[in-house]
């Protein structure tokens, strides 16, 4: 199955771009995700632990399931206001 | 509760937003919160800040907010503005109005607002030198 | 730190005292409470309040409330209007601006001047039927 | 010496005056003025805990001792805002 991923904020100079598609077994998770993620733009990694992840306009944890066509989202620590 | 969101990039008129107020005969406190772009970060002068926002999921975000903030408060009105784009040094970002019927209820419900704002919904800032 | 009071009887205009707002580059933050003359007292419904005033003690023990703001927070500016007379329901009776560097600190000034005033300043009201 | 008393908010209404003087001897207090106006207005003395006096623009205790001249203002809680 294919997800898309969006990145934002500084997120976008980490990997050099803006959108990403990855190909994913059924059942892989968005910690499945962010690994194959992790080894395409190694930025990333240095990231992990402030990164925060949403599927569509919810934020998701590591754990949440795929499905096929999700739209998801990588972002750092927002900072409106 | 009325709820009125604003996400954009023109300027922030305050006086006439404070102009459009509306509160019914049992409400005595409107709170207000306006947040000014600072003519520093991080020890560095600055012009402006440039705020990126991704749009559906910040204005979901804020209807959250807004539910769980009715739940908690009797408010009657809370309305927000932010700005996004370019904002420069001394022009509000930010600016957030609670109507309540008395002042502790308007005071913790905007805190709250801001502080959960800041927490969860999608929106960056990157200095403008 | 720039202070402003004003007790008068006449109407309360926000618009035009939020368009006179003065903030320097270090500022970030503007907090604003508008007190309104609600439609009813101790379960009875009103028409307006009618507020009496001490003036010269008042303005001394606003004064006095000032300079103790200026000690507690790095606030720039605090500026106070306080209606008197008869206000009508629905009509500001009190407005308060609290300018700080961040959040955190206008809030909690503008709360404990608020607090403060209802405790010290010799104001009273008087329902008007 | 003689020592001028305003009464505010309701308290003029306790009273049925906005004014009074007392003659007092020197060194007397706050307290003693108290107690020569609960015996000339005896409506104050239901309020006398929650009484407040100020002298000129400035609470003063019960203890504080008058001088000649002295403006002394006497009122219920304040409730402005």
């Amino acid at each position: 199955m294919t997800v898309r991923v969006q990145f934002w904020s500084y997120f976008k100079d980490l990997t050099g771009c803006a959108q990403a598609s990855e190909e994913l077994a059924v059942g892989a998770t968005i910690g499945d995700l962010l690994q194959r993620l992790q080894a395409r733009f190694p930025n990333l990694i240095a990231m992990q632990n402030s990164t925060l992840i949403a599927v569509g306009v919810e934020y998701q944890s590591r754990d949440y399931v795929l499905k096929d066509g999700d739209e998801v989202s990588l972002f750092p620590p927002v900072q409106g206001g | 509760m009325l709820r009125s969101l604003l996400i954009s990039p023109d300027p922030l008129d305050e006086s006439a937003l404070i102009a459009a107020r509306r509160m019914t005969g049992g409400m005595g406190a409107a709170v207000y919160f306006s947040g000014v772009v600072r003519g520093s970060e991080a020890s560095q002068p600055i012009s402006a800040i440039e705020y990126e926002c991704f749009r559906p999921m910040a204005e979901h975000q804020f209807h959250q907010l807004f539910d769980e903030l009715e739940r908690r408060w009797p408010v009657e009105s809370v309305r927000l503005v932010h700005r996004i784009g370019v904002v420069k040094v001394g022009e509000p970002s930010l600016w957030v109005e609670v109507v309540a019927p008395h002042r502790g209820e308007s005071f913790a419900a905007c805190q709250w607002l801001i502080d959960e704002l800041k927490r969860v919904v999608p929106i960056w800032k990157k200095p403008v030198g």
